[in-house]
């Protein structure tokens, strides 16, 4: 099953065009910093996601979104750090470009895309925004579990996603996921008030 | 007991919503006023001076560089790129036919006006000034980049493919960001490239002056910075994959006035 | 619309030595007032001990900016016989802005770009016949684009 | 060396919005290089508009205007070809001056 999906996906692509754009990045661009050469390569989900301009057939998506739910690792433990760094992690777009030291914290990114605390008004609306979210959607061990798993590896329950897999990829830690989880559901959390 | 809970609903969600509303308003206030008191002219009149001073190891101007409408004709040239130089054999657009006449004419070292292609607080870049004043000599005249030659057509067959190209650690593509309407990044709109009617403005403001720089910046540097803030590694300046996607975005923007060096955030 | 074909233009060469200085005829630059930390320093050093509030004094700027490095402001003030306007941003390390005199031939009123280091109170002193009035006004500053 | 300036006038009646524009970094002096030294405090200091030889307005600035300066004035009782003079003064002592004709 898995191997007729994915031949049938390669089957799909217009001849060799994904493999010369592969072949023309790796011929122009250069590393530079932490952004090493072997990103521009795709992963089986980038490749799908490219292909079918992010909407693959529900099979193919149900099986791949299958593989990233694998890639979750959970903490052991509450999983609800502190709303208040959350709220600073959410701020900062920094991490993982070229131009960002290596070893330095990144941040979320959140506001970029999503709105959260009220108080901030410059917000993006690439994502719903999540406003309230722990309000509407309760505290408990599952919504937790959830936000978790969608912040680490978005991918999992939408394989085409915009969101970054931010846990699954290395730019976010445990600790600062749990903080974001915290952002996000703590009823003292800016969000939620 | 619903209509009470309804309205309660209402109220709150309708106080965000007029503030989102002010904010929007305040913010197209705040890019009127300042492309207003723009100083985007000062490099076009720093362009002309780099056009016309002798440099390199020749010791000539750039003033017999051919942008495509005959050497040193500079009129309406900007609006006609990219597009196929056959002395090059490859499809260019400004700052890489700028950097062909660097080296071809004036004998300079390709590699390091490269390196300095991009202005910085300390050390301004010539590229950009150029930019601004030939752009500048498009100004009202309909952006008509190359599309009927075999290389030009095959440059605008690879920008769209890279465009929508998702790879990285965080999986982005351009269309991440530009391939969907309405939407922003933080209080930034973020127009819809793929689309004429949303690529056309944008793509006909740049060069631009930046103010969160205080830099002219062009559109190698756009395509630079933002695969940087894809995650990517560094694309080359003036490499045929840039080139690609800027024809993909020009040709998407063809027919639209010019009226640049715009303003930006 | 080009504005460089709307208008008349004309640019000239800059400094050379047969020209008249214009800047000879300046009073020095204050320093004190420029260096003050607080405001209330600045207007001190300005020697503004009191102003009262006034509607004839007009600031026309964003209330949100996307950008902090470039935050355009248009002030003009209809007070009769307006000699002078301050700008004093509260929040700034170096809160005084900039300080303009007005002679006959010129009418109170300037547009310029100031950097807000941070969300401040903008504030604006306009002098006629001795007295100070005054006008405020909040600009936030906000963070554009990918923050990256 | 001195800088370039530009200078815009639009006359209506007998007053003209002059609108300058000027090249300078501005440095607030808490600026770091790319080595990650400070950039020594460099801005511009004082500006003076003078018509036909005459001062209408002395400025006196700080290095919270935005880089490249940008200002606009208006100016009363003034006619076509009207001598206008714009001059500024930075704290390192460099100044640029720039003369056109009211239009």
């Amino acid at each position: 099953m898995r191997a007729i999906l994915f031949f049938a996906a390669f089957a799909l692509t217009a001849p060799v065009l994904a493999q010369d754009v592969t072949g023309v990045l790796k011929r122009d661009f250069h590393a530079r910093g932490q952004a090493t050469m072997d990103r521009v390569d795709q992963d089986a989900l980038q490749f799908v996601c490219t292909k079918f301009a992010d909407k693959p057939p529900a099979e193919l998506a149900k099986l791949l979104e299958s593989d990233q739910m694998k890639t979750f690792v959970f903490p052991a433990g509450s999983l609800v750090g502190d709303w208040k760094r959350g709220e600073k992690i959410a701020q900062s777009g920094r991490g993982a470009t070229w131009s960002d030291p290596k070893n330095a914290p990144a941040g979320g990114s959140c506001y970029n895309c999503h709105q959260l605390s009220p108080q901030e008004a410059s917000y993006g609306t690439i994502g719903p925004s999540l406003l309230r979210f722990g309000k509407l959607r309760g505290d408990g061990p599952e919504i937790q579990k959830y936000v978790y798993g969608k912040i680490y590896n978005a991918k999992a329950y939408n394989l085409c996603s915009q969101m970054p897999r931010l846990g699954y990829s290395g730019t976010l830690t445990e600790q600062q996921i749990k903080d974001l989880v915290a952002l996000l559901l703590d009823p003292e959390s800016p969000v939620n008030k | 007991m619903r209509l009470p809970l309804a309205l309660l609903l209402a109220l709150c969600l309708a106080a965000p919503g007029a503030r989102a509303q002010d904010s929007k308003k305040e913010i197209e206030k705040y890019q009127r006023m300042i492309a207003d008191s723009s100083p985007a002219e000062l490099f076009e009149l720093q362009g002309e001076d780099v056009w016309k001073k002798p440099q390199g190891p020749r010791k000539v101007s750039l003033e017999r560089c051919d942008l495509g409408l005959g050497a040193g004709v500079l009129k309406g040239a900007y609006a006609r790129l990219p597009r196929y130089f056959k002395d090059a054999d490859r499809v260019m657009d400004l700052e890489t036919r700028l950097l062909y006449c660097m080296t071809t004419l004036q004998g300079r070292d390709g590699a390091q006006a490269s390196r300095t292609a991009f202005g910085t607080a300390d050390k301004p870049s010539e590229m950009e000034m150029l930019s601004a004043y030939i752009a500048g000599q498009s100004r009202g005249v309909r952006l008509a980049p190359g599309a009927t030659h075999p290389k030009e057509k095959a440059a605008y067959e690879l920008g769209k493919a890279l465009f929508f190209y998702r790879a990285g650690p965080w999986d982005f593509s351009c269309a991440s960001c530009h391939g969907e309407t309405g939407k922003r990044i933080r209080m930034q709109d973020l127009p819809m490239l793929s689309k004429p009617q949303y690529a056309r403005p944008v793509v006909a403001a740049w060069p631009a002056y930046r103010v969160s720089t205080s830099e002219m910046r062009t559109m190698q540097w756009r395509m630079n910075d933002c695969y940087r803030q894809m995650r990517f590694p560094e694309p080359e300046f003036a490499s045929d994959a840039t080139v690609a996607v800027i024809t993909y975005l020009t040709v998407n923007a063809r027919g639209e006035p010019y009226r640049g060096p715009g303003t930006k955030r | 619309m080009n504005p460089l074909r709307r208008v008349t233009l004309q640019t000239v060469a800059a400094l050379t030595a047969g020209l008249a200085l214009p800047l000879r005829a300046l009073a020095a630059w204050n320093k004190e007032a420029f260096q003050a930390k607080t405001a209330a320093d600045a207007l001190k050093n300005l020697g503004i001990a009191s102003s009262a509030e006034s509607k004839d004094v007009l600031i026309d700027a964003p209330q949100i900016a996307e950008n902090g490095a470039v935050v355009p402001i248009e002030i003009t003030s209809n007070v009769p016989n307006t000699k002078s306007i301050a700008i004093v941003i509260d929040k700034n390390p170096f809160p005084l802005a900039a300080k303009f005199d007005f002679s006959e031939g010129a009418a109170p009123y300037v547009k310029v770009n100031v950097k807000l280091g941070e969300s401040s109170f903008v504030r604006v002193l306009a002098e006629a016949g001795g007295k100070f009035y005054s006008a405020s006004r909040e600009i936030k500053v906000t963070i554009g684009g990918c923050g990256g | 060396m001195a800088e370039p300036m530009k200078i815009r006038t639009t006359l209506k009646g007998d007053s003209a919005d002059v609108r300058v524009l000027m090249v300078h970094p501005m440095e607030t002096g808490l600026r770091k290089d790319a080595s990650g030294s400070i950039v020594p405090m460099h801005f511009i200091q004082e500006v003076a508009v003078k018509v036909n030889g005459k001062l209408a307005i002395e400025g006196q600035i700080s290095q919270a205007v935005s880089r490249n300066p940008v200002f606009s004035f208006r100016l009363k009782g003034v006619k076509a070809g009207d001598k206008l003079e714009i001059a500024w003064l930075d704290n390192k002592g460099e100044r640029s001056q720039i003369e056109t004709a009211i239009a």
